[in-house]
């Protein structure tokens, strides 16, 4: 691996980092290195080490040997989140750490309130005027009198980020920012992430987004295995070849060329002009048995609400469905019974029972075939779960485990697995891969396309493009709960899904 | 603000409701009868007690308050039926100490009060009571007769620092350890009031003294609770109880217990109501001591509790 | 805020409108001494109230509140008929009780991750066991409840001009706890800890203190509403308070503090407390039978949380509707 | 070999709970000579059994995140209501207890609805519901204390024997064994677990949360007025602060068997060792004639010990903290 030479005025410098959690070693002799100013991605597969490095840089942990400088002061073996703090080290956390029902300007004054001279109350007035202040030299579009609860995701980050600038931080440090932002709430990041740079702040960055690390970073270092591999400078970066550093082994290209196909099989299901008030307006389309149908548009365009509508969660005002020709009325539990599975969005707060086993998360859609009468059968329910594991290979295989201590993909592969051991005729997928490393990604993808080779039709909703463009047999893209455009057949690129989400659509194709 | 209307609605409509209820009750002596807590045969039959012989006078029936067994709520409940210009109380008072300032504060406004059972520290109009400490030693003279003045007695206790309880029980151990030093307490247990606890209370005697001669339980609830476990456990034990509720009454003619400190509550209660309307009458307001009207229980036993009739069951 | 801020003046209208009906139904209702009865009450609650609701801005509870009262009442107890040690002296003292079994739960709950509502349950029970043990018994080792003499120590049940000073007290120590919360940091650290742990834990902030914190206060506050029960009545019994945690409990919620901690504040608990105490006090004047009372006060309480509900999701709804559309039109100004 | 110490270590984790009852036995079995005795044993489940039976029932609430905080209200008042439909009444006895369930599972279906469909926090309303309970409970019973003298089958069940043994303590091991069934091998006993670790999970997998909540209460009610009926007979008395202050103990017997009151999980079997470790408690200082004044404090102390040791702390661990703070 090309070692880094010696520059003068680095950011951050870390060198031969070792790092154990009492037992195998999590990073060994990691060297790393940040610029002023200059945007850095940190890229690799769960488990590579990026978080344990993170946790160091920040304090979290400590590591077991190694030199840290930062803006050329040594940071000793005992670093702490504090130590962190105030030498400017700020973190962007992936679950938000905003506090709510406080408003703007008390979480960015958090523990630093303003206080008067002589009583030690906190100022209100001039604390609001402060966070104002901030808000408006950056240009966001809050208000800091705003409660948290009332903000959407992608203003809650900014708020984040707004902590972070105001705790004088040099280095930024942002952990998967974009996983639960719309395309255009990702563009505006990106600008924020670019002013930061112009301040000469550094901004350390985490994705597993190839498209991002590309558009964004100066400079790319890649970990497999809690080694550096490799140091890549603007000139060199390229998806395919970080891809290929990251999991050592080379995917075969199928995200270069998006040749959609249709599929004649079976009409599944027919959905005619189907509206739910204030969600979405007159939707029409059918998926073929053994058919991926992919729905594009922005977050809010309606489309996962369009999948839950199906699937019987939320109701339909007007409109008719037909499942195998015959009238269908949505109810969830019919909707199983029949044969829908469903892979909601926001695998924590909808996917997986954390503190209940694999076992029982994968039991409880599958009340129906593992009861016999009154009683539920534990055997059965092993039995499939032990089917579930052996099929997506969940890590670890032990179906008593908890869900919430496995990692980010395999909670995944539960979710999707507990819909594998059922004949399934339909299944929903929304979001399936964010947040998830690129293997369990690709597993993701292969299960997909095995379920559709075995001719269950599939409708996938995804804000990733080269995802949507690359499973799709046919694309639906959504606006403003409306049906767009559709591509049908020939070549697609994710530009044209993006104009097409975006209302700039030529010919109005309806 | 349309909802906030929608609530007037509702609760005008509620009191309204009530209203119908209180109009009727404004005639002669207005008299609050505060118990400890209303929910016990005793305390009903002195309502019942004092209602009728207020009703037999021409006056409405008194304003009855739920103490619910707590000082505070009682004192509070005090507070209110001063606040609500009774003319005269009638309280059983939880606590003697606790009740005495409620107890100044009403005569000190000019309203007389009389207490039930249980005396307070401050002097007031009067004390109707039935003598817990004495009926205590009448039952442990019988049971130290019964015994010949030997053997193992166990009581059940009611909840510490609940005075009627308190004072039953040290009259009997004071008539034990005075006339019939080789009748020992082997034990002494809290039982609450209740006869569910009593029962497992009474089960632990049972298990801890291979022999027992006799219980007392300072009311006839344990009593009562004390018998199901004796029973079930098919021993043979004295069981003395105290109040002399209907249905201790009953257990004793079926022999299940073998006799309790009968008091006619509705006697006691309207005594109570008779003195309260005598001194309305009068208008006397300030008193230098109380006078203490006693209602002695008797020990009623197998041999005459036929002689109670059923008119003064309660 | 807004909202928070709506729903408290229905709280207050509603206040109002009993009021103003109790004072038809009722000739004896609104007089002076019944107000000042009513506040007394409604102060009594209210203390321990305070300290409640910052327990349960933290989203945890404290059931050992009652007890708490009747040991510190015992301590005075003691203090009163075994020593000469001034009231003066011996009452701060006995307030060290509370803030004792506040630090007793707060290991309990931070050291070994126990749920809050058993480990205070646990202490209600101790406690309980614990007063009755240092009661005050007469020769023959019954308990038997001082009759207090002190001067001093009855002053507090006392009043200045009509108005009792417990309610003086309660006033103010509703202020101050006000504006700790909203002007302290501190304060502000109570909030983020019972709102998101985890987020204020990264803020650097000291979850696990303001957790102690919390119950010490909630203690505190107990011992000092025991010193105001046992001037006002004269006395010590190791029962006081016991079971009165419901009725705090109820003024609290009544109050708009949810148990899902992070909001709330002690206005609210001051207009619950009067809220309760004025139900409490009104049912009693209305001649009705004291059997329908308690299905009248539960009533009223389901009545009254339901409407909050209603209202509460009503209004967050339509401000999360207004935030949407804001989104959704900023978004598409942002893609065109 | 490795496999089978996991194995052991899983077991004696699943157990730990008896074994701490063990424990505490063992530690009465030396106090107390009286203790180890079959009669004493059966004593003990005998002054349990309310509590048991309540428990039963009402640890649904805590599996789906709830709690129920009416079931002593509400024994108390199913005692008053089956004496008013049997004695007053004059119906046959069956009937009347048919009738009294009814009731009871009305009553939880109220509070159910009241916190599905109303979203007010179960807290509060159970909370409310004890009072207004305990208000009908006065009213229907006039606020009289209530003799039951019979009919003699009815009495029977509270203190008839068969095999030697009380008959409440049957009905208290069936209604314990019949909830575990249903918390662990049932359908529903899944659903209810589901709603209480993940609501929206739970919906997405066709569990509709708020029917299974309406029917968690509903059992919860209709076992506290089965709790009450055994009550009434066993103490031939009906009155309505008959049970006040059990709701406490019953959710103390079922968060020392390890429920845990954020929802998601439940051990059935677990509440009753709780309970039965409360039993063992005020029979093991009865036993020593140890005054009242000490139960509160000792049960306190006791409870908080389980837990600990029941979280899986070190003994020793422990100590080690106890000396720092």
């Amino acid at each position: 691996m090309s070692e880094q030479k010696e520059e003068s005025g680095l950011l951050l410098e870390c060198r031969g980092i070792n790092k154990s959690y009492n037992g195998p070693m999590v990073l060994t002799d990691v060297d790393f290195s940040m610029r002023h100013g200059e945007i850095h991605a940190l890229v690799g597969e769960n488990g590579a080490g990026k978080s344990t490095l993170i946790k160091i840089i920040t304090g979290v942990t400590n590591r077991n040997s190694g030199t840290m400088r930062f803006e050329g002061r040594d940071i000793g073996l005992e670093h702490s989140r504090h130590a962190a703090q105030t030498l400017g080290i700020a973190v962007i956390y992936q679950e938000l750490s905003l506090i709510p029902g406080m408003t703007v300007a008390q979480n960015l004054f958090l523990t630093k309130e303003p206080r008067f001279r002589m009583v030690r109350l906190i100022d209100i007035r001039k604390m609001n005027a402060m966070a104002q202040e901030i808000i408006d030299c950056y240009g966001f579009h809050l208000k800091a009198t705003d409660i948290i609860d009332h903000l959407s995701i992608a203003q809650r980050q900014t708020v984040e980020i707004l902590k972070a600038l105001n705790s004088k931080a040099s280095l930024v440090i942002m952990d998967e920012p974009t996983s639960s932002l719309t395309s255009t709430e990702t563009s505006q990041l990106f600008d924020i992430i670019r002013k930061l740079k112009e301040e000469g702040i550094g901004v350390l960055y985490i994705s597993h987004r190839m498209e991002e690390v590309y558009n964004l970073s100066d400079r790319v270092t890649v970990l497999r295995d809690g080694r550096k591999v490799a140091v890549l400078d603007e000139a060199q970066i390229d998806p395919a070849e970080i891809i290929r550093l990251m999991i050592g082994r080379r995917l075969e290209e199928s995200e270069s060329h998006h040749m959609l196909s249709r599929r004649d099989g079976e009409k599944v299901l027919e959905v005619e002009h189907i509206t739910s008030e204030r969600k979405f307006t007159d939707i029409s389309f059918s998926v073929h048995a053994g058919e991926i149908l992919g729905i594009g548009g922005l977050v809010g365009s309606g489309r996962t609400e369009v999948l839950r509508a199906l699937y019987g969660i939320d109701p339909i005002d007007s409109g008719s469905v037909r499942f195998f020709g015959k009238p269908w009325t949505p109810g969830v539990a019919q909707s199983i019974r029949t044969g829908f599975g469903f892979i909601p969005e926001e695998r924590r707060l909808q996917g997986i029972m954390g503190a209940i086993s694999i076992t029982g998360n994968i039991g409880i859609t599958n009340l129906d075939t593992i009861r016999k009468s009154l009683f539920v059968s534990d055997r059965k329910e092993l039995s499939l779960a032990r089917k579930a594991i052996g099929l997506m290979n969940i890590k670890p295989a032990d179906p008593a485990v908890p869900v919430g201590n496995l990692s980010g993909g395999n909670q995944q592969k539960v979710v999707v697995g507990k819909w594998l051991i059922r004949d399934l005729k339909v299944l929903f997928v929304d979001e399936p891969t964010v947040g998830i490393d690129i293997g369990a990604k690709e597993e993701m993808y292969q299960t997909f396309a095995q379920l559709s080779a075995a001719g269950v039709a599939i409708i996938l909703v995804s804000s990733d493009l080269p995802e949507l463009t690359r499973l799709s047999h046919r694309i639906l893209v959504l606006r403003k709960g409306r049906v767009i455009k559709e591509f049908a057949e020939g070549e697609v690129t994710e530009e044209d899904v993006l104009r097409a989400s975006s209302g700039l659509v030529e010919g109005g194709a309806k | 603000m349309l909802k906030t209307r929608k609530f007037e609605a509702v609760f005008v409509a509620l009191f309204l409701l009530v209203a119908g209820m209180s109009l009727s009750a404004q005639t002669n002596y207005k008299i609050g009868y505060l118990p400890s807590t209303i929910g016990q045969a005793l305390t009903k039959a002195w309502g019942v007690g004092i209602d009728n012989a207020l009703k037999a006078a021409g006056n409405p029936p008194a304003i009855a308050l739920d103490a619910m067994m707590k000082a505070e709520t009682q004192v509070s409940m005090m507070d209110d039926l001063i606040n609500q210009g009774c003319n005269l109380i009638i309280l059983q008072p939880i606590d003697a100490a606790a009740l005495t300032a409620s107890v100044k504060k009403a005569e000190s406004k000019g309203i007389p009060v009389i207490t039930l059972n249980t005396d307070t520290l401050a002097p007031h109009f009067a004390c109707v009571t039935m003598d817990d400490f004495g009926a205590g030693a009448m039952i442990a003279d019988a049971v130290g007769k019964q015994l010949g003045g030997k053997g193992n007695v166990a009581i059940i206790q009611s909840p510490p620092g609940a005075l009627a309880g308190v004072n039953r029980e040290k009259g009997f151990r004071a008539t034990l350890a005075k006339d019939y030093p080789n009748v020992k307490i082997v034990g002494a247990q809290n039982a609450e009031w209740d006869k569910n606890k009593a029962i497992a209370v009474m089960n632990g005697f049972l298990q801890a003294n291979k022999q027992l001669d006799a219980v007392f339980a300072v009311n006839d609830n344990m009593a009562e609770g004390a018998a199901i476990a004796a029973e079930s456990a098919g021993r043979h034990v004295l069981i003395y109880g105290f109040n002399g509720q209907m249905s201790t009454l009953a257990q004793i003619e079926q022999g299940k217990v073998t006799g309790t400190a009968y008091t006619n509550a509705y006697d006691q209660g309207a005594t109570a109501a008779k003195l309260a309307l005598q001194v309305l009458k009068a208008g006397t307001k300030t008193f230098t001591k109380t006078d203490v009207v006693i209602v002695p229980p008797f020990l009623a036993t197998k041999d005459n509790v036929g002689s109670i009739p059923a008119s003064s069951r309660w | 805020m807004l909202i928070a801020s709506r729903r408290r003046l229905i709280l207050i209208g509603l206040l109002l409108a009993i009021g103003a009906a109790l004072s038809l139904l009722s000739r004896s209702f609104l007089t002076l001494d019944n107000l000042m009865t009513l506040l007394q009450e409604a102060s009594q609650t209210g203390i321990v109230a305070i300290g409640f609701t910052l327990v349960l801005i933290t989203a945890g509870i404290d059931m050992s509140i009652g007890a708490v009262i009747a040991v510190t009442a015992m301590v005075c107890a003691n203090f009163l008929t075994y020593t000469h040690i001034p009231a003066a002296l011996f009452i701060p003292m006995s307030l060290g009780v509370g803030l004792l079994v506040g630090a007793f739960n707060g290991f309990f709950i931070t050291r070994f991750k126990l749920p809050e509502f058993i480990v205070t349950l646990a202490s209600r029970g101790i406690l309980a066991g614990l007063a009755l043990i240092i009661a005050v018994k007469d020769s023959m080792g019954f308990v038997s409840n001082v009759y207090i003499q002190d001067p001093v120590y009855l002053s507090f049940g006392g009043t200045i001009g009509p108005v009792y000073i417990i309610t003086i007290v309660f006033f103010a120590m509703a202020f101050l706890t006000q504006s700790f919360l909203k002007r302290t940091r501190a304060g502000t650290n109570v909030y983020a800890t019972g709102a998101n742990p985890t987020a204020a834990r990264l803020s650097g902030i000291n979850t696990k203190r303001s957790i102690y914190g919390v119950y010490m206060f909630s203690g505190f506050c107990a011992s000092i509403a025991a010193i105001f029960i046992s001037s006002r009545m004269m006395t010590a019994m190791p029962d006081f308070g016991i079971g009165s945690e419901m009725d705090v409990i109820a003024s609290v919620v009544i109050g708009g503090t949810p148990f899902t901690g992070g909001v709330g504040d002690i206005w609210g608990t001051v207009l619950g407390t009067l809220f309760l105490a004025l139900i409490k006090n009104g049912i009693l004047k209305l001649g009705i039978s004291p059997y329908v009372q308690p299905i009248a006060i539960g009533g009223i309480i389901v009545v009254v949380v339901i409407l909050d509900v209603w209202y509460k999701s009503y209004a967050e709804g339509q401000a999360r509707r207004s935030a949407r559309r804001a989104r959704e039109s900023d978004s598409r100004s942002a893609a065109a | 070999m490795k496999f089978d110490r996991a194995k052991v270590q899983r077991l004696i984790a699943d157990s730990r709970l008896f074994i701490i009852l063990l424990l505490l036995g063992a530690i009465l079995t030396i106090l107390s000579p009286r203790f180890l005795t079959i009669e004493n044993l059966s004593n003990v489940l005998w002054s349990v059994c309310l509590i048991g039976i309540m428990s039963s029932g009402a640890i649904y609430a805590p599996v789906t995140g709830g709690i129920d905080l009416s079931v002593a209200s509400n024994a108390s008042l199913s005692g008053i209501i089956a004496y008013e439909l049997m004695n007053v009444g004059h119906m046959h006895w069956v009937l009347a207890l048919a009738i009294t369930l009814a009731f009871g599972v009305l009553i939880g279906l109220v509070n159910g609805v009241l916190t599905t469909k109303f979203r007010v926090p179960a807290f509060i309303v159970t909370m409310a519901a004890k009072t207004y309970l305990f208000g009908f409970a006065m009213l229907v019973s006039n606020g009289a204390t209530i003799t039951i003298m019979g009919p003699p089958q009815f009495l029977a069940i509270g203190v008839g024997k068969f095999l030697g043994l009380p008959i409440p303590i049957y009905i208290m091991l069936v209604m314990i064994i019949a909830s575990h069934i249903l918390l662990k091998h049932t359908g529903f006993g899944r659903k209810a677990i589901a709603v209480g670790a993940n609501e929206v999970a739970a919906k997405l997998s066709g569990v509709d949360p708020d029917l299974t909540r309406m029917i968690v209460y509903s059992i919860s009610g209709v076992t506290a007025s089965v709790a009450g009926i055994v009550m009434a007979s066993l103490t031939q008395q009906a009155y309505a602060p008959n049970a006040s202050g059990y709701e406490l103990d019953v959710i103390t017997a079922i968060v020392v068997g390890g429920t845990s009151l954020m929802g998601g999980n439940g051990s059935v079997a677990g509440a009753l060792i709780g309970a039965v470790m409360v039993g063992f408690i005020n029979n093991g200082l009865n036993l020593m004639n140890i005054p009242a004044s000490y139960q509160p404090l000792v049960t306190g102390v006791v409870i908080l010990l389980a837990l600990i040791l029941n979280q899986g702390i070190k003994m020793p661990a422990f100590l080690r903290l106890l000396k720092r703070a």
